[in-house]
């Protein structure tokens, strides 16, 4: 299945793209996020995140579907 | 209720005419500045990375929690995105009620809840060039 | 620091220009408006009568009393005296500090002084032009 | 000895002035109210009201002076 990944902040400046689109076989965004941050050195660890699914905050082991749009999300900073 | 996220600079008193009711007898406002320092550094710009397609909803979550929690009659958050300068208004949160009581909670409801929910993400632009994405919150 | 009882319409605009600075990261205004109505009348008009030789040192007071509490960087306090119409601002506090914390305990403090201790009272008129000073506080 | 009195509010209603020169033989603040609040209806009894004199808020039991004015300052309702 095919899954667009989105980055943002740090991880879109780790990952040089605010976006990619990967072909995955495991449904689990534990292990995706996992690959991505050994292959962009992400800091955070995969608890650490809060993860976006469809532009949804959604639980960490909510099983991906392809056509999913994915986001890790490093601690919000605003305001 | 209402919440934007916008590239242009924050006006307050527009903002604050929305907010106008003959019935309201209490309006609070915050206003989150850029700094020209922060931890002992000198700031010199600041940048906010954002996720506009998860934003709303959460600011909407956010303005339904304090109208649940609190008397308000109304509440609103702005919130800048992009490249902002020092003075400039990173976030603007107005709140109307009957008395001054619900304001004051509502409003600090809002931005404790905006700073560490909404979507947002602070890069500082220091003196020296560097910059850096903030790890922790400094309240502010 | 400023105090200032004034017979015009506040505008808060230019109050709050007033308080802009680059090394603040927080500003918290609170308004306080003439309703139309309270304790289930329809009130048409406001009066405020106040002691003006006495205002300026209770809120002198009252101000140093909140930069000793908290740490903020300014604050002032803008009343108005004579006949207000509905909507206008019956009261305005701005507050700076470097964080959010400090100009919210700050402003509450100094709205709920104000209150209670500036020399100032407030008469109502209804809509049967019948009219009434406040007995008590109803906070607004 | 002769004191100013300054009405606010209330008083100054039932008082249908804003202020008045009285002559007294006794300095306390407290006779004084009496007298007026017998004169004028005042609703407040003297401890529920704050006493100004020349301008600064003074205790109750603040013996006057000649030349002094005085204000008895009915429970504040500004905001």
């Amino acid at each position: 299945m095919n899954v667009k990944v989105l980055y943002f902040a740090q991880l879109a400046d780790l990952a040089h793209k605010t976006e990619e689109t990967l072909e995955l076989e495991d449904p689990s965004a534990e292990a995706l996020y996992n690959k991505l941050k050994s292959d962009y050195s992400f800091p955070h660890t995969f608890t650490q995140l809060q993860v976006a699914i469809n532009h949804q905050l959604s639980a960490h082991k909510t099983p991906l579907e392809d056509g999913d749009q994915i986001a890790f999300l490093p601690p919000m900073t605003g305001g | 209720m209402k919440f934007e996220l916008t590239e242009n600079v924050i006006e307050p008193s527009k903002l604050r005419e929305q907010m106008l009711s003959l019935s309201a007898g209490a309006y609070c406002s915050y206003e989150g500045w850029v700094r020209d320092h922060n931890k002992g550094k000198t700031v010199s710009e600041l940048h906010y990375s954002c996720y506009p397609e998860l934003a709303p909803s959460v600011a909407g979550a956010i303005l339904a929690e304090a109208k649940e929690k609190f008397k308000i009659k109304d509440a609103a958050i702005v919130h800048r995105s992009g490249t902002l300068q020092i003075g400039e208004i990173a976030v603007w949160i107005g709140v109307t009620a009957d008395h001054r009581d619900a304001t004051f909670s509502a409003s600090r409801y809002i931005i404790d809840n905006v700073k560490f929910r909404l979507p947002v993400w602070k890069k500082e632009t220091y003196k020296d060039s560097k910059s850096s994405w903030i790890e922790n919150h400094i309240c502010g």
